[in-house]
């Protein structure tokens, strides 16, 4: 009885587009792995490089879907991180200031963003598409007034945090010198990892989390509910300008550098992950898992295409685009066949 | 009495945008004098600062015209126009080739461009009417791969039009004084005026963006009237893409066109619609559209450097939409009353 | 790393599939920044007709999209791969350290083309080829000031404008640092305002127009690319006056519209960018593959082609 | 009065204006405990706008606010601060989450915690406990979307019983119920009370408010009309006071229905031969005479909507065929069956009648104007001679036509989308609900629309879960139990009971 309820629930609505969603991406995964499995598309390192890769990617994409979930979008967070990575390197290299110091810093830097942008958002009615549109101009152009040209970061602790591996030693593969390679991570993919968590505990098991989608639902019945939906968003977007700012310093891991075009269109990929993962943009409906795997699924593909290897530059634009045309064609076809049922 | 007619003035919808405009116009006149100054340059052509915001503004208010039905039928917006406008480009250059004769008929290349776009315009509205996708993921589709599909067009490379009368659409027609893109929009605009006001385009439209599911209960067909905007949104990012082409003779598809969507969405914005569909006014989109290239050319005629340029673009369109906000409007009237309460206390 | 390349070759036969399906060709991995320009698409060119099958190579190819988060996914890529040489034509230059400690381990070769990388840690790449932009822009200056005394105006004043490409593209950072170091030494040689067209034709068209409103004296523009000089050459038209003429033009890259301009007389001097990498890369790639070692620097030649010159040379330009 | 021990809520001298309406000017209410209190008064009185009020919706010019008979004042500028007061609130139209699951729009904002985490079990056991005792069966961890008006209104009369609050506000929240739910939400009602709970009740059904309330406060155009016992004002005056005119409901009706029974021709206006539609309603048959008005009667969840829906093409039939006048219907979307002149007035007001922010001329020519087709613009003139027609004969209370007909009364918008349709004048009109949330007299005018309409030769197909108002205007009934149609009652058959214990399943009719 009980788990018959479970089942149920499962395919109700949205959990359902959740599950096509993971299926779609091990098939992708699968069909990759078949295609190029000469070429070592099966080695573990592959798979984990979709999280090394993809790290900033995944904080972003889950505080995009906290914001899409309330119903808005925040379209600033490319240029935040942008901006993320110049201060840093500002700081650190200009500055002197420690790695530590920085870091804090650009986190409440973010989070101050956030909060102006939500406040514009929850208090005056402006509509987030507009706020967070100049959200994304002033935090690019500020990146370019802290410094037009490129920051590179030589800070220790710094790079000695963005260097640090974590090797799976129980794992050994063997490459074609007979070398033994251990699959490893970074630090970031652990504190992504950690992030997902928190937010999808907080998304499930909170108060605060279910209001979110209580006002992504229905904000004049939220309120009328007695819920107090100006805070609500207010809250939210401060927690996005945190998260991107956090991805900003993940990101700035990789590229330990900060330049004027950094992270330019990351937004897109964001909203686009969050998208794939069953999020919709109208809101009350996504799920932090959803877009877990929307990233994987970003990052399969291009994988794929980095593998096949004989594309030209404007042929690999296409094909991407494919690829995500087929996924969301595929979703909508299967949310259509769930409705008749 | 006369300060109901203040009231009555400010009621009306387009009062801000305008205020906006003029705003950013005066401030213009303060820091540069000689903004509003038009004179007749040596080839007998219109010459200034004003003549040039129209100018470059052509193609954003073509844009913002088509974005503007899209917004308010389906609620959401086509991120694609950039793109589109790219591979409209690459198809008109491809058509014509740079030799030095067109290989085409011109119109057949403008034709040609205009038909593809709007093909680009279909497929959106294909994805976003029938198979129910949100706008901005369905657009987004396109807007990946857009330049793509143009680079396929051009080879990767940029096609140079040679012949001489290519650029008379972007530039000026032989003995005109107004550059041709400013009649183009001018054009674009009126047509589509008339369109929706001798049809009932304009009320399906509405009632559709507002409640597609009522609309289709009182005999409305929702799916093909957004389908209808977003084809016509991909005719004008076509006809603003020849434009763009036009204006530089060749296709640069990687740059026709880019970031445009921004500024085309925040031109509807500007102009006091709602992002969030339904009830619209045409004449706002294009008082934003002008807007923001008035922005830009006087930041550019102030020495901004290009890459600082958006964070005053930024200041400036918050200071705007907060302006617009009621809930501004509503905040500021209570500051009055507790200022009035507060002396009512004092004087007790 | 030319120890492990020279073990490399001797396994490759047996160990891995890979190797003995393509015989013992030399399989390349090579990231490139995108298609952003005509230049870019000629260096693509290049490197695919260097690097091809006939002349002993396997080419995978990766496009970046002018995102670096791309390109190191795409190098990560050809480590699991076990590429024989990696050829990265960098989106910026830093960071590069983790991900080429990785190929180091890995025991992979690098070759960087094009923008150098900044790391700490040298014997990370092999050696780089490309352009050496701070040059490119002495030699622009000192062709102004050499046009300049030829027409007899070598003191007078000069007022120059000048476009600058993306700004942070080291193409941008190393001409306006040649330039101006070396413009700087003569007096009479006045820089009234330099501002980014991003290296864009319809950008450097809008930017001309806004500095033709603000100063009327110019008789210098500096483009520091052909695209935007064909955008300033409109703008100046519009305005009516006459590029090349009262109005000296002074491009880079060098492209085949940039000849066509010049013998139209609008543009006075382009200076090369040679983006055809491609032969050297080859050859580089053969010798770090016999184990043998190359120099760490390795510029590609490039010249300075006045208007004069452009008639005879345009036959032979591909690109 | 302010000496009274038990008052729990008492509002004085209450103004409110809304731009061009007067929608509340000096207005006093006073709420003891243990009493349901009655708020009545026509469409655009001023009930929800007080209401709302009270609640910290809108915000009144001036006014006072007291509970539990305190001195200090109380301004509730939020709901939330309102439910803090212990004021706890069912709004007129269902103001529920549909994407959340039916237990959560119950316990948003208060979920039962444990270990500082949501207690998922224990919640949703809660709320199934809570339905039950309404009992109404559904699957709570399922999201509220997938179920009719009626059930979403029970869920929200769930929620805001739960809040075990001083203060109860219901405003019409019987418009969507029938008989049975009715029946069950009296019982919490008069339990409640018990408790020494305050319960202020909206209706628009007179032999409610005589069954379960103890006084009544009546208003007017926004001004107080007065405060009563139940039992010193009969029936006549409290419709007397409410329209502030004489009023004698039923007798008229009667009548004409009555002789509207000859006129009854046997041309089949429309046919439906084995339509059916898969998940919501099993194949039936139905045929609808030429001036006969066709009654629908079941419970909740019967499938009424459903199957007006079919007829009407909204859902496309999966099975069967509608014929009109003999000829063969291929219906694709409604817009095929409006031009072969139906019309379908949707029992769910705000999701899928009105266009909130369009005007209220705009809503009305709307239908009329898709039916001539997008080429053939009404002109202004005539559209606005229309609106004004209709807004006349239904006498919809408007501060303008161009006003949006989001800022009208429930009853008002519901009059507006009626005149969408008759604008259409269409020859087989169905009508699902038509006059849910309508005040009396309005209510009769309508039915009285109705026969006249059918005199005239229209064929009306009439929807309500109110079996008297039924019964005054329908010729022929059917009658459904989920989702299939069991049968028929005509004429002579068709009496209270008959129709009681059809619906409840007394075995096949006929
Ligand atoms: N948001 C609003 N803006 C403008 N006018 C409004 C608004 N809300 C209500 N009104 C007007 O206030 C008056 C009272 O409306 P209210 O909803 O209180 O009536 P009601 O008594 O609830 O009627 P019903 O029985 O139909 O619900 C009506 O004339 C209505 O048009
Ligand atoms: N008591 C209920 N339990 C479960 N589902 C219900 C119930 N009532 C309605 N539904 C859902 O609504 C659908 C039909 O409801 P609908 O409203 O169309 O019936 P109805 O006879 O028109 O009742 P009403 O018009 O009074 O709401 C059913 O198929 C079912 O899915
Ligand atoms: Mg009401
Ligand atoms: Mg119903």
């Amino acid at each position: 009885m009980n788990i018959a309820k479970k089942t149920k629930e499962k395919l109700d609505g949205n959990n359902f587009l959740l599950m096509i969603t993971i299926l779609l991406f091990f098939a992708l995964y699968l069909a990759g792995m078949f295609a190029f499995h000469e070429k070592g598309f099966g080695k573990p390192q592959v798979f984990l490089n979709l999280f090394i890769s993809n790290a900033g990617l995944l904080i972003a994409a889950a505080g995009m879907t906290m914001v899409l979930i309330t119903g808005g979008i925040d379209i600033s967070i490319g240029s935040v991180i942008g901006m993320t990575c110049m201060l840093l390197a500002w700081m650190m290299e200009k500055k002197g200031i420690s790695a530590g110091a920085s870091i804090v810093i650009v986190l409440i830097v973010g989070t101050v963003f956030g909060l102006v942008q939500g406040f514009l958002i929850a208090y005056l009615k402006i509509q987030p598409f507009i706020v967070t549109l100049a959200g994304m101009f002033f935090a690019r152009g500020m990146t370019a007034i802290i410094s037009k040209d490129m920051i590179t970061i030589t800070n220790e602790t710094f790079l000695r945090m963005a260097g640090e591996k974590i090797n799976f030693n129980f794992i050994t593969t063997y490459n074609k010198k007979g070398m033994a390679i251990h699959p490893y991570i970074y630090v970031s993919v652990i504190i992504a990892i950690i992030v997902f968590i928190l937010i999808f505990l907080f998304l499930k098991y909170t108060k605060f989390g279910r209001s979110i989608y209580a006002v992504g639902g229905n904000e004049q019945s939220a309120l009328l509910m007695g819920l107090n939906v100006r805070r609500i968003k207010l809250r939210v977007y401060v927690m996005n300008g945190f998260l991107a700012a956090l991805a900003g310093f993940v990101f700035c891991l990789n590229s330990s550098g900060g330049f004027v075009e950094q992270a330019r269109g990351f937004e897109m990929e964001a909203i686009a992950s969050s998208v794939i993962g069953g999020t919709l943009l109208t809101g009350g409906v996504g799920n932090v898992i959803g877009s877990l795997f929307g990233v994987l699924i970003k990052g399969t593909i291009e994988s794929i295409i980095t593998f096949q290897g004989t594309l030209s530059s404007w042929w690999t634009k296409i094909a991407i685009a494919a690829l995500l045309c087929f996924f969301i064609v595929m979703q909508s076809l299967f949310a259509a066949v769930k409705k008749k049922k | 009495m006369n300060r109901k007619k203040i009231k009555h003035i400010t009621k009306y919808r387009l009062f801000w945008p305008i205020v906006c405009l003029i705003l950013v116009l005066l401030f213009n006149l303060i820091k540069t004098p000689t903004f509003f100054k038009v004179s007749i340059n040596s080839n007998g052509v219109l010459y200034g600062y004003i003549i040039d915001i129209i100018n470059r503004s052509s193609e954003l208010i073509i844009l913002a015209v088509g974005m503007t039905l899209c917004v308010a039928s389906s609620a959401g917006t086509d991120i694609s126009v950039g793109a589109t406008m790219a591979v409209a480009g690459a198809v008109c250059c491809s058509i014509l080739g740079s030799g030095e004769a067109y290989n085409a008929p011109y119109f057949v290349g403008i034709l040609g461009a205009l038909l593809v776009a709007v093909l680009c315009g279909a497929w959106n509205g294909f994805l976003v009417a029938k198979l129910k996708i949100q706008p901005m993921v369905a657009t987004l589709i396109l807007f990946t791969a857009g330049r793509g599909i143009a680079q396929l067009i051009t080879g990767g490379n940029i096609l140079y039009i040679k012949v001489d009368n290519f650029k008379y659409l972007g530039s000026t027609l032989p003995h005109v004084p107004v550059p041709t893109p400013i009649f183009v929009a001018i054009g674009v605009v009126i047509l589509t005026y008339l369109l929706l006001k001798k049809t009932a385009l304009n009320m399906y439209i509405q009632s559709v963006g507002i409640n597609s599911k009522a609309s289709r209960l009182l005999g409305l067909n929702s799916t093909l009237i957004i389908f209808l905007t977003y084809m016509f949104c991909g005719l004008c990012a076509g006809i603003a893409g020849v434009i763009a082409t036009s204006r530089i003779y060749s296709i640069d598809a990687n740059n026709v066109g880019l970031n445009l969507e921004l500024d085309a969405i925040l031109a509807v914005a500007l102009g006091g619609n709602s992002l969030g569909g339904g009830k619209f006014s045409l004449a706002g989109s294009v008082i934003g559209a002008i807007t923001i290239q008035a922005l830009s050319t006087s930041l550019y005629a102030m020495g901004v450097s290009a890459d600082q340029l958006p964070v005053y673009k930024a200041v400036v369109v918050i200071l705007i939409v907060t302006l617009q906000s009621p809930e501004f409007k509503k905040f500021v009237n209570h500051q009055k009353q507790k200022r009035v309460e507060k002396i009512g206390e004092k004087v007790a | 790393g030319s120890k492990n390349s020279t073990d490399s070759k001797d396994t490759s036969g047996d160990a891995s599939s890979d190797a003995s399906q393509s015989g013992d060709l030399i399989t390349i991995g090579f990231s490139q920044v995108g298609a952003e320009s005509d230049w870019r698409v000629a260096n693509t060119e290049s490197m695919k007709s260097a690097l091809s099958e006939e002349n002993g190579f396997k080419l995978i190819f990766a496009d970046a999209q002018q995102k670096q988060e791309n390109q190191t996914k795409a190098v990560r890529d050809f480590i699991s791969q076990e590429v024989d040489i990696i050829v990265i034509a960098p989106v910026t230059e830093t960071g590069w350290e983790t991900v080429l400690g990785e190929a180091k381990d890995a025991g992979i070769p690098v070759i960087i083309v094009d923008r150098m990388i900044d790391v700490s840690d040298d014997t990370l790449y092999s050696c780089w080829v490309g352009s050496d932009f701070k040059q490119e822009g002495v030699d622009a200056a000192n062709w102004l000031v050499e046009y300049m005394d030829k027409q007899g105006t070598g003191d007078a004043e000069h007022n120059i404008v000048v476009l600058q490409g993306t700004i942070g593209s080291s193409a941008e950072i190393g001409r306006t640092q040649g330039f101006d170091e070396t413009i700087a030494a003569h007096a009479n040689y006045k820089i009234l305002e330099e501002q980014t067209g991003e290296f864009t034709q319809a950008k450097g068209q809008e930017v001309m127009e806004a500095f033709l409103k603000k100063y009327d004296n110019i008789d210098v523009v500096i483009a520091q690319n052909d695209n935007m000089a064909f955008g300033a050459i409109d703008a100046l038209k519009a305005a009516g006056k006459t590029p090349g003429k009262d109005v000296t033009i002074v491009s880079f890259d060098a492209v085949k519209a940039a000849f066509e301009s010049m013998i139209a007389g609008d543009m006075n001097v382009s200076v090369e960018c040679n983006p055809l990498h491609g032969p050297r890369v080859s050859e580089l790639a053969k010798k770090l593959m016999a184990g043998e070692s190359v120099e760490k620097i390795q510029y590609v030649d490039e010249g300075v082609y006045p208007a004069e010159t452009a008639e005879k040379e345009l036959p032979n330009r591909q690109y | 009065m302010e000496k009274e021990k038990n008052i729990v809520l008492s509002m004085r001298h209450i103004y409110k204006n809304f731009p061009g309406v007067v929608a509340l000017s000096d207005v006093d209410f006073t709420l003891r405990s243990g009493e349901i209190h009655a708020l009545m008064g026509e469409n655009g009185a001023g009930k929800s706008t007080l209401i709302k009020v009270l609640t910290g919706v809108e915000e009144f010019e001036t006014g006072e606010v007291r509970t539990d008979g305190k001195a200090d004042l109380v301004i509730s500028r939020s709901p939330q601060e309102a439910q803090k007061h212990g004021i706890s609130t069912v709004y007129q139209e269902v103001n529920l989450c549909p994407n959340l699951s039916v237990a959560e729009n119950i316990f948003i904002g208060r979920e039962p915690m444990k270990f500082g985490r949501i207690n998922w079990k224990a919640m949703n056991v809660k709320a199934k406990e809570l339905l039950d005792s309404l009992n109404i069966e559904i699957d709570v961890t399922r999201a509220l979307e997938n179920y009719s008006v009626a059930i979403q209104q029970m869920v929200a009369i769930a929620r805001a019983v739960d809040i075990s609050a001083k203060v109860l506000i219901l405003d019409e929240p019987t418009s969507s119920l029938d008989e049975s739910e009715i029946r069950k939400l009296f019982g919490v009602m008069k339990k409640l009370k018990e408790r020494g709970t305050g319960i202020v009740f909206v209706t628009h059904f007179l032999e409610q408010v005589y069954e379960v309330c103890d006084r009544i406060t009546v208003l007017r155009n926004g001004r107080l009309v007065g405060e009563y016992e139940v039992d010193n004002l009969p029936r006549v005056q409290l419709v007397a006071k409410m329209m502030g005119k004489e009023f004698d409901d039923l007798a008229s009706i009667k009548k004409s229905c009555s002789n509207q029974a000859e006129n009854v021709e046997t041309e089949k206006v429309i046919d439906a031969r084995g339509l059916g539609h898969t998940g919501t309603i099993k194949p039936f048959d139905l045929a609808v005479h030429k001036g006969e008005v066709i009654g629908l009667s079941g419970l909740l969840g019967s499938g009424r909507s459903e199957l007006a829906k079919v007829i009407y093409g909204a859902d496309k039939a999966d099975a069967g065929s509608v014929y009109m006048k003999g000829k063969k219907l291929v219906l694709k979307a409604p817009i095929d069956a409006m031009k072969v002149g139906m019309a379908f007035c949707p029992e769910n007001r705000k999701e899928e009648g009105i266009i909130a922010d369009l005007s209220v001329r705009e809503n009305m020519i709307l239908a009329l104007q898709a039916k001539r087709g997008m080429f053939h613009l009404i002109n202004k003139k005539e559209q606005e001679e229309l609106t004004d027609r209709y807004i006349d004969i239904l006498q919809v209370k408007t501060a303008s036509r161009e006003t949006p007909i989001k800022q009208l009364s429930g009853g008002n918008q519901q009059k507006v989308i009626l005149g969408r349709w008759l604008m259409t004048n269409p020859e087989f009109l169905i009508l699902d609900e038509p006059t849910r949330g309508i005040d009396v007299g309005t209510k009769t005018e309508i039915q009285k629309l109705v026969v006249k309409l059918a005199s005239e030769g229209m064929s009306v197909m009439f929807i309500s879960s109110e079996i008297e108002e039924m019964l005054r205007t329908v010729n022929r009934m059917a009658i459904l139990r989920d989702g299939r149609k069991v049968g028929e009652l005509v004429e002579e058959e068709l009496s209270q009971d008959n129709i009681m214990n059809a619906i409840a399943g007394g075995g096949e009719v006929e």
